[in-house]
C-alpha cells in the first residue's frame, strides 16, 4: 500500500442489490473517492441483516459497520426503514454488551442516486473511526 | 462444498487492469482453498474469453466459477449464461465487482485498489465455496399489460402490445387520451397537427378488441410482482351517461355559470365546469369537473345525460407486466424568473403554442396584437444555480418550430430569439437554417450572463450581451415574451413511488443501463417509455415506446417466467414457531405448518420474494436466505477482513 | 433618416445572394486576408445585416468597415450556409454611395479618389490603369527610373512590341472614340454615371464643411484624400 | 460466372441486413420472441462501429463491454443465422410477407468452421498492407483476423492483395485455408426485411483546406477513436507523423456536418459527444496534455450528455466557439490553426501538435440499390425516409420493411437501440398480424 502518512479504518457497508449497490457503483463511475478500505456485500434488503453477521465483522478486525438502508425506496415494503432501524438499535445493544462503541455501527439510507452523499457518509465515518482508533 | 473453482480475473481493456495490478491479484488467489485455476483475461466478456470459460469448465469439471470485472448490473447474467453453456448449473457463479468498487473508485490509489481487488476476489471465492445448484422458481405470467399514460408513448404501446396478442388496459389519469400531444398544434417534421396524430392513433386504438381505455383512471394501489401484477384501478365518474346528444351536451356547457383556468390551454383561457378540450378528442363525451361544479344544476335542466349520481367505481385488474408512459410537465418558471409573473406578457413555449393554435388572422394576447416576440431558451434546463441540469433537448427545435409557424399564420411578426446556442441536432438543423431564412434574429447569451427582462411602457424589455455580436448589449422591446421551458418531471409521480421504480439524478424514472436495457427498470416486470424517463422529442417517444412495448410482451408472450429461487429457508430442527418472521415477512410468505413434535413456520416459495426481513427477527438463527446464509455472508467477512 | 435602408438593401440582388442565413461560426473572419490585417470581421458585418437594426446599419453604411474588404471571394467557397459576406459587402458599398453616407468614414470618403482615377480613366481611356497616368509624383513606390521609363515610353514600348497609342490591335493600344461612347453608354445605362455624380456631389458637399478647396481632377480635396 | 443451379435457396422470417448494433438488437428481439432471422453483413466481423470504440459517452462503460456480449449471444443464438462477408444483391417484394433476396457471400478462402484463430497464418504471411480496422495507423497481412474481438474470430484471406505465394496453407495446422473457394449466391425467402446498414464517416479528403492527407498529422476522429481503444493499435497515443506522444490537441467540430459547402447541411448528432469524451480519455491517458474543442454549437442533448459537457469543462478541456477556417503545417510537424474566437470577436491563430478531425455521419447509399421493383424512398440526405416518423418511425415506404439505427439518419448508440427495438416490434407486428 502507498503509505499515505494516514491509515484508513475498515469499514463494512451492507448495501442492497436494487438500490444503495447502484448509487456505489455510481460514485466509482464517477471517480468519487473514498478509502480504499471500504467494503461492500450485496444483500436483497437492508431490514434483512443479521446483528451476528454485524458482531462476526467487529470480531474479525473491522473498525465500523454501514448500513446503506433502501429507506422509502425499498422495493420490498415500507417496513424496510423501521425495521432496519430496530436492526440498528438491537445491534448497538449486543454492542454495549461487548464494548464496542455503538457509534462504530452506522445507518443511513442511500437512494439509487445517492452517489455523493455515500461518499461524504463514508469519508465522515471513516474520520470519526480514526478519531476513535486515536483517542 | 465446491472445491473446484475457476476464478477469472478481467482487464476490461484497461477500465480495471490502468488502476490495479490484475496480475498480483491473480497471484494472490490462485492459492485460495479450493480454487482449481486462476486466469486474467482481456475482455471476461469477450466471445473467445465466453468459449474458453465453457471449455475450462466442462474439461474440468468445476463446480464453482467467479468472474472478477464490473458490476454484475451489467454482466452476472452474461456469465451465468457462460456456466450453464458449461454444463454446470447458473447459481454456482459468483460476481465479483472490481470495476465500480475498486478501479474506479480507488483511481487515485492504485496500491489501494489493488488491495481492495484481491479481497473482492477472495470473498466471490469464499462464497462460491457455498454455492448450491438450484432450479429457478417457474410462475405463470398473465398475458396481459397495464399500460399506465395515454399519452402517445401509452397509445402506441397500447396498439402494438395489442397487435402482438396481449390484452392491454390502458389507464389514463386526465379524463381523456392524447396527452401533451394533443396539446400541440403543427408538429415537427410532418406539420401534421397534434391533434391529427392523436386522432389517428385513438381510432387505431379503438379498433383493437383486447383494449380497455379507463379514462379518469388511476392506480391506487399494487401488490404482486412480475408475471402477476394485481392492481387496483380509481375511476372518477364523468356525470355523463355513455351515449348522449352532442347538441345538447353543448348547450350544458354554455349554460354552465362556472368559469375556471383552462389547463388543456395552460391557464391562459378559462372553460366551464362541464367540459371537454377539443369537438374529435377520445372519448367523445364531455365530462363535469367537480371539484370546481356549484351543482347549480343548470346543465342538468338542459340535458337528460347529466347524472349526478354516478360513483366512483374501484376496479381490480391483473396484468403480467406494467408498462410506465407517464410524460413530464412543462417547467413552470418561479415567480420573476425572466419575468414569469411580474410582467404580464411574459409565457411559457407551452402556453405560447396555444395561443398560435387558437389565434386566427391577428396573433393577440390579452386583446393586444403580437409583432416582437422574444425567446428566451433553456428556461428550466441546464440550471446554473437551479437543480435541473439537463438539457431537455426538444426544445430549441420546438420554440423554432413555433416561431416559424407564427410567422407563417400571422402577418408581420419578428421573432429574436435569446439562445444559450441552438442545438437543433440532426435533420432538426434544417428548421435553424429554415428560420434565419426568414428573418428570424439569434442572440446568444454568455453562461454566466443570462438575459434580463424589465418592463418598460406595457412592453417588456428583453436585454442580452450578445457573443454573436462581439458582447454588445442589446435589447428588444417585446410584445411577448415567451419562455421557452423544458421538460421536468411530473410533479404528481405517485404512480412511480407506487411501483417504487429508482430515478435518476435528473430525478426522471431510470433505466437498468441505457445501452444494454434502456427500457426496463431494476423493478422486474415494469417497463419505462417517453418522456417520463427523460426529456425526448414524438419520434423518440415512439421508439421507447415500440421498444418498451416489445419488452414487456416478452414478459408474458410465453405464459411462464423464471423467477429467481433466491427465497428464505427454515431450519426445521432449530425452529420453535414464535410468529416472529410471519410478522415480518410482508408478503404472507410464511404460515405455520404442523409438524409431529412441535409446530413450524413453512416458506411459501412462490410468494416469497427473497428479502430476507425474517431473517434478523428469528430468536433462534432458523432462518436463512438461499445465497445469503450465514456461512456464506460471515466467510466473505472472514476474506474481506484478513 | 427618412429612407428605409434595409428596403433599399433588399432591392440588391447581391444582398439577397450574399445573404441566406448565418449562424456565426466565424469561417469567413477566419479565412479573410483583410481580417489578417486589420481588424476587419465580415462576420460582425453579415450579424449586423441580418439583425435588420436600421440603426446599427446606419453605422454600419458611415463606417471604414465595409470598406476593408478586398473582394477575394475566399468567403464564398468556404461559408457552410452558403453565404457570400462579400457579396454583402459589396451591396453595403453601393448603398453607401446612393444614400452619401460614405463621406462621412475615412475609408469610405476615399470613394472620390477612385472615381477620379479608375472611373475617370476607364472613361477617358477605356483602362483603369494607364501609364500615361502613372507619375512619381503619386505612386512613389515606382521609383525614379520610372520618370525615364514615361520619358521614354514610346520607343521603349514600341521595341517591346506593344500597339502603345496606335489605332491597331495589341497591349495597351488605344481606345477608339467609338469605344469609349460606348463605355460612356454602358455607364449611363448601368447607373455607374449616376453613382459618379452621386460621389461628386457628396464629396463636394464634405469638403465644403471642412473647407477644402473642391474643383476636379487631383483638386486639394482629392490630394486631401489621397495623401491621407 | 454463377450457374443457376447452384443458387442456394432457404427462407426464413426476417432478413436483417446490417450486423452492427442496430441489426444484431433487432435480430436478437426476433429471436427471442421465437422469429428465424438471416443477418447479412458485409464486413467479415459482425458488431458494426460500436465494436471498434473506446468508450461510451456519458457513463465511460467501455464499448467492448457493451457490444461483444450481445455480439456473442447473437452468434450463438439457435434463431439466427449470420452472414459475414456478404451482400444484398436484390430484394424483390412478391406480396405482402412475402419476398425474395438475392445474397452473394464472398468467399473467405478460410473454412470458417475449421479455423481455430491461432493466427500462425497471419504471422507467415508476407504481404502488409494498410489495416482498414485500425483505420490505417497500422498494417495488417493478406491473410489475417480482421482485430481481437471479431466475431467470428477467425482468418480471411484478402485476394486483391494476396500473391499467392502459399506460405499460409503450410503453416496452418487444421489445413483449412482453401483458395478453390467460390463465392455463393443465395435465393433467400422472407417475410419481412429490417435495414441496419449504418452510416458512413465523412471523408475529411473532401475538405482540402483542412490538409488531410497531407499533413500527416491530422487524423479523424476514428483513428483517435482507436488509439483510445482496448485493442488500440499503440500502447499509448502517438501522432502519425514522427510517433511523438502528443500535448496539445485540437478537435474541429462539424467537419463535414452544417455544411452546405460539401453537400450535408445537417447535424450529425454524435461528433460533440464523441469529441467531449475523447478530450476526457485523453486527458487520463496523457495527464500533461491540453485539449481544445473548437466548436459551433455543443449539442449536449442527451441522458446524462449536458452534465458529461459540464465534467469535461471541470476537468480543463477548452472550449472555443469558432469554426476553424483553414489549417497548416509548421517546419515541427505541429498545424495551426486559424479560427475567429467569437467569445472575444477575435482572429486568433493557435498551434497544435496533433488535430483531430471531428468527421460527421453520411449516409450509407447501398440502401439505394436493394429494391429495383419497388421503390424505397430516400429522404433529402440520402438516408431511408420514414413515411410515419412521428407515429411509426421504423416504417419506410414498402409496407414490410423497417429501418433501424442510423440508417434512417445520424443518432447515438442509445437512439439506435431504441429505434432497432422500434423496428423489431412493428416487424414482429407485422409478421402476426399477416400470417
Amino acid at each position: 500500500m502507498v503509505d499515505t502518512g494516514k491509515k484508513n479504518a475498515r469499514i463494512l457497508v451492507f448495501s442492497t442489490e436494487k438500490i444503495s449497490d447502484p448509487a456505489i457503483d455510481m460514485a466509482g463511475l464517477l471517480k468519487l473517492h473514498y478509502p480504499p478500505t471500504i467494503y461492500a456485500i450485496s444483500i436483497p434488503c437492508s431490514s434483512g441483516v443479521k446483528p451476528k453477521w454485524i458482531l462476526h465483522a467487529f470480531e474479525k478486525g473491522f473498525a465500523g459497520v454501514f448500513i446503506a438502508a433502501d429507506g422509502s425506496d425499498c422495493p420490498y415494503g415500507e417496513s424496510c426503514t423501521e425495521k432496519t432501524g430496530k436492526i440498528v438499535s438491537t445491534t448497538h445493544e449486543l454492542m454495549k454488551q461487548k464494548n464496542i462503541e455503538p457509534a462504530r455501527l452506522r445507518m443511513a439510507a442511500i437512494c439509487s442516486v445517492c452517489s455523493e452523499s455515500f461518499v461524504k457518509q463514508m469519508k465522515s465515518f471513516n474520520e470519526n473511526l480514526l478519531k476513535m482508533q486515536g483517542a | 462444498m465446491n472445491n473446484k473453482l475457476g476464478v477469472y480475473i478481467c482487464h476490461c481493456g484497461g477500465n480495471i487492469s490502468d488502476y490495479i495490478d490484475v496480475e498480483k491479484v491473480r497471484q494472490s488467489v490462485e492459492n485460495e482453498e479450493g480454487v482449481f485455476l486462476a486466469k486474467t483475461t482481456m475482455f471476461a466478456c469477450g466471445d473467445s474469453n465466453q468459449k474458453e470459460m465453457v471449455e475450462d469448465i466442462k474439461n474440468n469439471h468445476l463446480d464453482g466459477v467467479v468472474v472478477a470485472s464490473c458490476s454484475p448490473k451489467l454482466h452476472l447474467l452474461t456469465f451465468r449464461a457462460v456456466t450453464e453453456r458449461g454444463e454446470l448449473n447458473k447459481y454456482n457463479y459468483v460476481h465479483a465487482n472490481i470495476r465500480e468498487q475498486a478501479s474506479w473508485a480507488h483511481s487515485d490509489d492504485k496500491a489501494g485498489a489493488t488491495e481492495k481487488a484481491i479481497h473482492i476476489v477472495k470473498a466471490a471465492i469464499a462464497k462460491v465455496r457455498f454455492a448450491e445448484s438450484l432450479v429457478p422458481i417457474k410462475i405463470s405470467s398473465i398475458k396481459s399489460v397495464a399500460v399506465i399514460g395515454g399519452g402517445v408513448a401509452g397509445m402506441k404501446a397500447a396498439i402494438e402490445l395489442s397487435d402482438l396478442g396481449c390484452q392491454v388496459y390502458l389507464i389514463e389519469r386526465e379524463y381523456f387520451v392524447g396527452g401533451r400531444v394533443s396539446q400541440w398544434d403543427s408538429l415537427f417534421t410532418t406539420n401534421e397537427t397534434g391533434k391529427e396524430l392523436v386522432t389517428r392513433l385513438y381510432n387505431d386504438l379503438v379498433k383493437q378488441k383486447n383494449i380497455t381505455v379507463y379514462t379518469g383512471a388511476e392506480v391506487i394501489s399494487n401488490s404482486g410482482n412480475i408475471g402477476d401484477f394485481k392492481l387496483k384501478i380509481k375511476i372518477t365518474p364523468r356525470y355523463i351517461k355513455a351515449k348522449c346528444n352532442q347538441g345538447e351536451l353543448q348547450n350544458a356547457i354554455d349554460v354552465c355559470p362556472v368559469e375556471v383556468p383552462d389547463d388543456f390551454n395552460f391557464n391562459i383561457t378559462g372553460r366551464k365546469a362541464i367540459y371537454h378540450n377539443f369537438p374529435s378528442e377520445y372519448p367523445q363525451s364531455p365530462v363535469i369537473d367537480i371539484k370546481n361544479c356549484t351543482r347549480c344544476g343548470a346543465c342538468e335542466k338542459i340535458c337528460e345525460n347529466v347524472d349526478f349520481t354516478q360513483k366512483e367505481e374501484i376496479m381490480d385488474i391483473n396484468v403480467g407486466s406494467v408498462l410506465m408512459a407517464t410524460g413530464f410537465d412543462p417547467y413552470t418558471p418561479a415567480d420573476g424568473e425572466f419575468g414569469y409573473n411580474s410582467f404580464d406578457n411574459v409565457i411559457t413555449l407551452p402556453q405560447f403554442k396555444r395561443i398560435i393554435d387558437l389565434s386566427n388572422e391577428k396573433l393577440t394576447f390579452k386583446g393586444r396584437e403580437i409583432k416582437n416576440i422574444a425567446y428566451i431558451y433553456c428556461v428550466g434546463s441546464r440550471q446554473v444555480e437551479g437543480e435541473n441540469k439537463y438539457c431537455s433537448r426538444y426544445c430549441c427545435t420546438s420554440a423554432i418550430h413555433a416561431a416559424i409557424i407564427a410567422k407563417k399564420k400571422f402577418l408581420n411578426i419578428y421573432n429574436f430569439h435569446f439562445t444559450r446556442g441552438i442545438r437543433t441536432y440532426g435533420k432538426q438543423e434544417v428548421l435553424y437554417d429554415e428560420s434565419s431564412r426568414m428573418g428570424d434574429i439569434y442572440l446568444q447569451s454568455y453562461e454566466n450572463d443570462p438575459p434580463v427582462v424589465t418592463g418598460r411602457n406595457d412592453k417588456a424589455v428583453v436585454r442580452i450581451n450578445d457573443i454573436l455580436t462581439g458582447k454588445r448589449e442589446m435589447e428588444v422591446e417585446a410584445d411577448l415574451v415567451v419562455l421557452v421551458t423544458g421538460m421536468v418531471p411530473r410533479k404528481d409521480n405517485s404512480v412511480g413511488s407506487l411501483f417504487k421504480l429508482p430515478k435518476g439524478r435528473d430525478r426522471f424514472f431510470n433505466e437498468i443501463h441505457m445501452k444494454l436495457r434502456p427500457v426496463e427498470t431494476v423493478i422486474d416486470g415494469i417497463t419505462i417509455s417517453g418522456a417520463c424517463q427523460g426529456p425526448k422529442n414524438i419520434m423518440e417517444t415512439a421508439n421507447s415506446a415500440l421498444s418498451a412495448a416489445a419488452k414487456s410482451y416478452s414478459y408474458v408472450s410465453k405464459g411462464e417466467l423464471e423467477l429467481e429461487p433466491i427465497i428464505a429457508r427454515i431450519d426445521k430442527d432449530l425452529c420453535t414457531w414464535c410468529n416472529a418472521c410471519a410478522q415480518a415477512c410482508p408478503f404472507n410468505a410464511i404460515e405455520m405448518e404442523e409438524g409431529k413434535t412441535k409446530n413450524v413456520a413453512s416458506i411459501n416459495n412462490s410468494a416469497c420474494k427473497g428479502c430476507g426481513m425474517c431473517l434478523p427477527v428469528c430468536p433462534t438463527d432458523a432462518i436463512n436466505l438461499i445465497a445469503y446464509s450465514n456461512n456464506e455472508i460471515e466467510s466473505m467477512i472472514d476474506a474481506l477482513a484478513g | 433618416m427618412t429612407i428605409d435602408l434595409y428596403k433599399e438593401l433588399e432591392k440588391d440582388v447581391r444582398y439577397s445572394e450574399g445573404l441566406k442565413s448565418c449562424f456565426n461560426c466565424g469561417v469567413c473572419t477566419a479565412v479573410c486576408p483583410a481580417a489578417e490585417v486589420s481588424d476587419y470581421d465580415p462576420r460582425i458585418v453579415v450579424d449586423i445585416v441580418q439583425q435588420k437594426d436600421e440603426a446599427e446599419l446606419e453605422k454600419l453604411l458611415k463606417s471604414d468597415t465595409i470598406w476593408l474588404c478586398g473582394e477575394c471571394l475566399s468567403c464564398k467557397t468556404r461559408c457552410p450556409r452558403g453565404n457570400t459576406p462579400c457579396y454583402i459587402i459589396q451591396a453595403l458599398r453601393a448603398l453607401s454611395i446612393e444614400t452619401g453616407l460614405f463621406i462621412e468614414s475615412q475609408q469610405g470618403m476615399k470613394q472620390l479618389a477612385v472615381k477620379r482615377i479608375v472611373g475617370d480613366h476607364i472613361l477617358k481611356y477605356g483602362y483603369c490603369v494607364y501609364i500615361d497616368e502613372v507619375d512619381t509624383e503619386m505612386y512613389p513606390e515606382q521609383g525614379p527610373v520610372w520618370d525615364w521609363l514615361k520619358k521614354n515610353r514610346e520607343s521603349m514600348l514600341e521595341r517591346l512590341g506593344t500597339s502603345y497609342n496606335k489605332e491597331q490591335t495589341g497591349t495597351l493600344r488605344k481606345t477608339s472614340q467609338e469605344s469609349l461612347n460606348d463605355l460612356k453608354k454602358i455607364f449611363d445605362e448601368t447607373g455607374a454615371t449616376q453613382r459618379f455624380e452621386k460621389i461628386e456631389k457628396y464629396s463636394s458637399a464634405k469638403a465644403k464643411e471642412l473647407k477644402i478647396n473642391f474643383s476636379e481632377g487631383k483638386d486639394d480635396y482629392f490630394k486631401y484624400l489621397y495623401n491621407d | 460466372m454463377i450457374m443457376q443451379e447452384q443458387i442456394k435457396d432457404a427462407s426464413y422470417d426476417v432478413l436483417v441486413i446490417g450486423g452492427g448494433i442496430a441489426g444484431g438488437e433487432a435480430a436478437l428481439n426476433l429471436a427471442n420472441n421465437g422469429f428465424k432471422v438471416l443477418i447479412v453483413e458485409k464486413d467479415l466481423s459482425i458488431g458494426g462501429k460500436m465494436i471498434l470504440l473506446s468508450k461510451v459517452f456519458p457513463t465511460l462503460d467501455c464499448s467492448a463491454c457493451i457490444t461483444t456480449p450481445k455480439v456473442s449471444e447473437i452468434s450463438r443464438h439457435p434463431a439466427i443465422t449470420i452472414f459475414t462477408g456478404s451482400e444484398v444483391k436484390k430484394i424483390v417484394k412478391i406480396a405482402e410477407n412475402s419476398f425474395e433476396a438475392d445474397v452473394l457471400r464472398y468467399p473467405r478462402y478460410v473454412i470458417a468452421e475449421e479455423c481455430t484463430g491461432c493466427q500462425l497464418c497471419e504471422q507467415a504471411c508476407p504481404v502488409i498492407v494498410k489495416d482498414e480496422y485500425q483505420f490505417n495507423l497500422v498494417g495488417r497481412k493478406a491473410a489475417f483476423i480482421p482485430f481481437t474481438i471479431a466475431s467470428p474470430k477467425v482468418a480471411a484471406i484478402d485476394i486483391e492483395n494476396c500473391t499467392l505465394c502459399g506460405a499460409c496453407e503450410k503453416v496452418c495446422p487444421p489445413k483449412c485455408i482453401d483458395f478453390t473457394q467460390e463465392k455463393e449466391e443465395y435465393r433467400i425467402k422472407v417475410k419481412s426485411v429490417i435495414i441496419a446498414t449504418g452510416f458512413k464517416l465523412f471523408d475529411p479528403l473532401l475538405m482540402p483546406r483542412y490538409g488531410f492527407g497531407l499533413y500527416k498529422n491530422i487524423i479523424t476522429s476514428m483513428q483517435m477513436e482507436r488509439q483510445l481503444a482496448p485493442t488500440r493499435p499503440f500502447n499509448t497515443i502517438l501522432r502519425p507523423g514522427d510517433g511523438k506522444v502528443p500535448c496539445k490537441v485540437a478537435y474541429v467540430l462539424c467537419t463535414g456536418s452544417r455544411d452546405a459547402t460539401i453537400g450535408n447541411p445537417v447535424c450529425s448528432q454524435i461528433c460533440c459527444m464523441y469529441s467531449i469524451k475523447q478530450a476526457q480519455l485523453l486527458m487520463g491517458a496523457l495527464p500533461m496534455a491540453d485539449v481544445t474543442i473548437y466548436y459551433l454549437n455543443i449539442r449536449s442533448f442527451g441522458k446524462g450528455f449536458e452534465e458529461f459537457y459540464e465534467q469535461a469543462k471541470g476537468m480543463g478541456v477548452n472550449f472555443i466557439k469558432g469554426k476553424i477556417g483553414k489549417i497548416s503545417e509548421l517546419e515541427n510537424g505541429n498545424l495551426k490553426l486559424r479560427y475567429e474566437d467569437i467569445n472575444e470577436n477575435k482572429v486568433k491563430e493557435s498551434e497544435h501538435d496533433i488535430v483531430v478531425l471531428s468527421v460527421g455521419v453520411i449516409a450509407n447509399l447501398d440502401t439505394a440499390t436493394f429494391f429495383s421493383e419497388q421503390q424505397l424512398k430516400l429522404d433529402s440526405f440520402n438516408f431511408i425516409n420514414q413515411t410515419d416518423p412521428l407515429a411509426s418511425p421504423a416504417r419506410t415506404s414498402i409496407n414490410g420493411v423497417f429501418v433501424a439505427g442510423t440508417a434512417s439518419g445520424p443518432m447515438d448508440i442509445p437512439d439506435s437501440i431504441l429505434s432497432a427495438g422500434s423496428a423489431s416490434s412493428e416487424a414482429m407486428c407485422y409478421l402476426i398480424q399477416k400470417k
